[in-house]
């Protein structure tokens, strides 16, 4: 019995980590968030890609590495942790899930090889299957799909998408159709680009399996929900290590700070309610792999609990960094952005919260 | 109880209600035919008594008595017919009851009228990176050289910097001193040669700060403001005339209506946000919150007008109260608005300007800001539970 | 212009406060929640009645003094800050209220005045129309009622009850009645007693101006909800003044434990979320006299944040006393409970909540 | 991660089940059929390794080697199939192992095994009034007088003390040493003379525990166990074995299926509770809490037997956060059962024995007790997170 990451994972976990804090300072992050530094964004995307991040789903007859989604989410952690400015949970884990779960043999064949290596990317967009919001949502008709998609996920550089109509039906657009608008939103989160489409009789590939049987994109949406999670707890991580050096290091009132009760406990506090984190998410992953009865609950439940744990981290790491937590010139806030932007995406804390009552019966 | 303020009063806000119509459509702007700059505006106000209203008129003030209820009424009344108010900034509403208490006639002559009429603006040089909430350890440096202060250090957290004609500075003048006894009030012309000013980013990503450099800033010695080391105590004495605006009661309640009302257009699959229980119960406990603020802030203000109505407690948890609740607040309409509520700065589908998200951050800054929460509660229990203090520590370990 | 208590109300409410000093101790408290002197408990009582308290809300013209629910705010204070084993709520605030909006002018005579001059009480049994729960609820027919009320509120000693039907009907019924089954209640809070009501074809006497008239029902509940929320907000008063006080002497590791930062901060936070409450409170008393349309809102309002403030104040404060907090021996406990009862008692927090959203429209 | 036990594990599974299905019925109660001692079912337990498993044969325990898997294994199967487990207690919890560890020959000889038979009960003797947090501070004064400890003081918190027939106390017999190391640990029969005891009521109205008062209690030299001013360490080593079952995790588990239970059961105006989407919404919450502490607890088994697994952080905080959640939980269902709540002790209406406002005070007590949850704040930042300690203050001011 062994509960936990294994080594291999762990490693896995480490090198991403470590490519970050070697190569995605600061003031990286900052330069690729205001758009300064095309080239630099694109190498490390390059350099982080080189980890093997887009084969790691893929099945190993299609060229991938075929690791289960426990290994993804020791990845997205690592991301989360130096706020990797990279696409992850839509392209490289939501992605092959639907192809591999939804497509026929002819699509996977297509798809899933060029995802591994790299020469082609997806942007995925469930959102309106989740919640739909405004004037959003998608229809399909005789193969071809109109209407909006509003918060399309790792949509840079895509040249596929996968989005889905009301019933879960999900297929594929090409970026190129001509029938397709493709609008960049800006967030408070810059380390990832969210996009909104406008179909207007798109080609749209249906992905087979998924025909009415929305079984496989709540699947999906499991997994884009831990792998959001996973990249929240990590950042969480780091902004209560930044906190506690932070607070070992600032002097006031000829102390360091760390030795007043009421910051040592705000990071105790921190370190209390994220530490069962870990576990939860873990468990959420290994039920994705092993235990389909019990994967979407806890799916659901580490979505809200994080999410809410992440919010509380985000703004207690920056006070207990003060007026510096407060400026640019530490860039904590890239980690607290990152936090409230996972928090919304594939449902907030309510919605998921809705939904695991609703797995279990509970609201008639 | 009596929410009333009685005749005389209404008979003041008829004449404000008919000042205000006889302004109506006022604007600053060039292009509006009822054009007007800003320093007429502030003379026009200061006549009538509408702002600047205990400052002696030798000072270019109107003369009068303070009165907390024309002010409110004032503010009711001109934010009704929306008719702009007088400047606020830190010269009026914190340079000069400073000067009024500690300045020399001189000072007084020379600084007060110009602030007035808005012709000279002042920033605030307190704070510095290594004093924050400890602000007494303060480093900058002044020397008396040939009778004038020669200044050398950094302030940070100076909002306006860039605008400003002045400083009021904190400034070490004695050295050898403790801490609060060595600091000097000292003002300074911001264009003065070896004072740099750079922008200061913040997480909302504006740059409504700025760090201030010296180096061998020099200014005549009568520029000190009381006596030498008296500093900490002018400061202080100007700290009491601060604003209680850091969250202000009344823009609290607009800012719910604003919530309420996105929570009413806005939709998931077709249903209002306010109609998904879950949000609404967390508005609700919102509500609550701003509803007992608000009725807090009445009887804060009937404590000033009534001798005797004593709510010294309840005046310091203003700050406390009030900026973690905006924050509270603005998280909640981000949360309604899922993914929407991310968005930010320019882009489609933005929501009444990013103001959530913006102000979401900005009352974070403000929750750490001036005394952080954490000092807030240490004053709160020491100055308002008598609880004792944190013991004193001569070195950290 | 003013906003407060007046100088009136605050004379009252000390005489109130240093009876209670003076006469109930946690001592005598203690004594009464056990059961253990009867006599003591009815000489508390009347000497509490001797302060005016039955007819502080009854109108002149029946020999009352024609308070207003802003003074009756004022004595619930001062009740709940000595835990003031007495009724109030029911007897001296709802009732008279029920019978003068909806008593016809032969009720009013009849009961008015005895209700001053304390030769009858009434206790009053609203719970169903707020929250009918398990097979609770009253049916009228021709003059009759028959089912139960499930908690009735100031009933010791009681002659009479204030009942309803579920439309919102009000009448009263004696105790005295063949029909009626009375059923002692025992709650965690000793210093008040519960009552159960089991009526099969009691004599029902109407209160004719409720028919079809749920406004005076509501009226009714709205003082009764702004009443319970004064003695919980008194409660928590006292709650933090013994924490502090505590605090100031109880040394541990050489210092008063209210030198350490996290005991001073547990106790600003109690003071900074209370401090507000008293405006609320006596803003939601002056609206319920003097400005109709805004005091159902306020009631409810105050009902459910007072509610949730003296919670937390009740943990904390019990928390600030460590070890002596949980015993017996301090009798902290008792205001504990007592603001564990008021919380739950006319609709608890998320009940009135959602009446508050309904007042204003929010949930079609 | 690999959530299986392995084949020999499922092997020892089948042998309990084996067991449980034998001794299937078995009760302490005389009036079954079946019934046992519960000291013979010690020795029942002991006999198969089951309880006392890596206490040496000589002392009278099973002389095997701890196994924490096979003690999971024994606590499942024996709850499902409600046989009775091994008996707990200060004396086999914490006593034993010390003794183990700090013992004579002699005293292992003479106190193990009637304690592990049930033939002994032990209860504590460490807190005082005045030494709760700070329970170094303790002065319960043990005098050796011809070859005797005369034993003079007051201890509090002591459960079980009228049940018992020996305390183990810490005494205060080296007034001179600084507060750490003038502490012994001594053995004392509770019938020894000048041992008062008086129940402590709480606010559950339980007496849960006790104060005993001591005056010239007179026990030989021999009961100490280490060395004089030791017992600051042998305590310590005791506290290291104490159950981390302040909140068990499967008891919170269960907790919170009661819960849901009743709020499927019971109605307002005919609705069920849990059809109420507020109520529903804080049940949700609690239930992600509840499999944060589930999934947690199994990763920290994981870490007891996978060598260098570092759950170091993760262990300090199971008392704060277990004890936290115990009481949200059960407050829900007090606020969600509303006047019906608040019933309690004898009374009609009464739900699952008035067990959620037990639990709501209980689990306050154990937020306090144990090491309050501010201490363990303080445990996390220095020990877990290496902040500096509080300054130390030589006198309160």
């Amino acid at each position: 019995m062994y509960f936990g990451l294994s080594e291999e994972q762990n490693q896995f976990q480490d090198y991403v980590k470590k490519f970050l804090s070697d190569n995605v300072s600061v003031d990286e992050i900052r330069k690729i968030a205001n758009g300064d530094d095309q080239k630099l964004h694109d190498d490390i995307k390059s350099g982080l890609m080189n980890l093997g991040l887009s084969s790691l789903l893929i099945p190993e007859n299609y060229g991938g590495l075929g690791g289960d989604l426990l290994s993804a989410v020791s990845i997205s952690q690592g991301l989360g942790t130096g706020v990797g400015p990279i696409s992850f949970a839509g392209s490289y884990v939501m992605t092959p899930i639907a192809l591999s779960l939804g497509g026929n043999d002819d699509q996977k064949d297509k798809y899933l090889p060029k995802i591994a290596s790299n020469e082609i990317k997806f942007g995925v967009g469930l959102s309106e299957y989740v919640a739909a919001r405004e004037d959003s949502g998608i229809e399909l008709n005789k193969g071809k799909a109109s209407g909006k998609a509003l918060f399309v996920i790792d949509g840079d550089d895509a040249d596929f998408f996968i989005l889905s109509d009301k019933g879960g039906t999900m297929f594929i657009v090409d970026k190129n159709d001509k029938g397709l608008e493709v609008i960049q939103l800006t967030t408070v989160d810059k380390t990832r680009l969210y996009l909104e489409l406008n179909l207007k009789n798109v080609k749209a590939e249906v992905l087979q399996e998924t025909e009415n049987n929305p079984f496989i994109i709540q699947k999906v949406i499991d997994a884009g929900r831990i792998i959001l999670s996973a990249d929240s707890l990590g950042a969480s991580e780091t902004m209560i290590e930044k906190a506690v050096s932070y607070a070992k290091e600032r002097k006031q009132f000829n102390r360091v700070i760390g030795s007043f009760q009421a910051v040592k406990h705000m990071c105790a506090e921190m370190a209390a309610d994220l530490e069962p984190c870990y576990a939860m998410l873990w468990q959420a992953a290994h039920s994705f792999d092993h235990d389909p009865d019990e994967a979407r609950l806890q799916a659901c439940q580490a979505k809200s609990h994080i999410a809410e744990v992440a919010k509380m981290v985000s703004k207690k790491a920056t006070e207990v960094h003060g007026g510096m937590g407060f400026t640019d010139l530490l860039g904590l806030h890239y980690w607290f952005k990152r936090i409230g932007l996972n928090r919304q995406i594939l449902g907030g804390p309510e919605l998921v919260r809705e939904e695991a009552a609703e797995l279990q019966g509970f609201n008639q | 109880m009596n929410l009333e303020y009685g005749p005389e009063y209404e008979d003041f806000r008829a004449e404000v209600i008919d000042f205000c119509k006889e302004y109506e459509g006022i604007s600053f702007e060039n292009t509006s035919s009822k054009n007007v700059s800003r320093s007429e505006w502030q003379k026009i106000l200061i006549e009538k008594g509408f702002i600047a209203r205990a400052i002696p008129k030798e000072y270019g003030g109107f003369g009068g008595e303070t009165d907390i209820i024309k002010s409110r009424i004032i503010a009711t009344e001109f934010s009704k017919a929306k008719i702009p108010g007088g400047m606020g900034g830190q010269g009026i509403d914190m340079l000069v009851p400073t000067l009024l208490e500690w300045g020399t006639e001189e000072q007084k002559q020379q600084y007060i009228q110009p602030t007035l009429h808005g012709e000279m603006i002042w920033c605030q040089g307190y704070s510095e990176p290594n004093a924050g909430s400890d602000l007494a350890s303060l480093q900058t440096k002044g020397e008396l050289k040939d009778g004038n202060w020669v200044i050398n250090g950094q302030k940070i957290w100076t909002s306006t910097a860039q605008y400003s004609q002045m400083m009021f500075c904190l400034v070490r003048t004695e050295p050898q001193a403790p801490k609060h006894s060595g600091i000097s009030f000292i003002l300074i012309p911001m264009d003065t040669p070896g004072i740099e000013i750079r922008p200061l980013v913040d997480m909302t990503l504006n740059a409504g700060f700025n760090e201030v450099f010296f180096t061998d800033v020099t200014v005549p010695e009568g520029n000190i403001v009381g006596k030498r080391g008296d500093g900490w105590s002018v400061a202080n004495s100007v700290l009491g005339h601060e604003r209680g605006s850091l969250a202000d009661p009344n823009a609290t309640m607009n800012r719910l209506n604003t919530l309420i009302n996105m929570m009413k257009e806005e939709t998931i699959d077709g249903r209002r946000l306010i109609d998904i229980p879950s949000y609404r119960d967390r508005l609700m406990q919102v509500q609550g919150k701003v509803m007992a603020n608000q009725a807090h802030s009445l009887r804060l203000l009937s404590s000033k007008i009534n001798p005797g109505q004593n709510v010294k407690l309840g005046g310091m948890i203003q700050k406390l109260v009030g900026t973690e609740l905006r924050h509270e607040m603005e998280a909640l309409a981000i949360d309604v608005l899922g993914e929407i509520g991310t968005l930010y700065e320019e882009t489609p589908r933005l929501k009444e300007n990013g103001s959530f998200q913006f102000h979401y951050m900005y009352f974070l800054g403000l929750i750490i800001g001036g005394g952080t929460n954490q000092i807030q509660k240490n004053i709160i229990s020491e100055r308002g539970l008598g609880m004792p203090k944190e013991p004193k520590v001569q070195e950290a370990s």
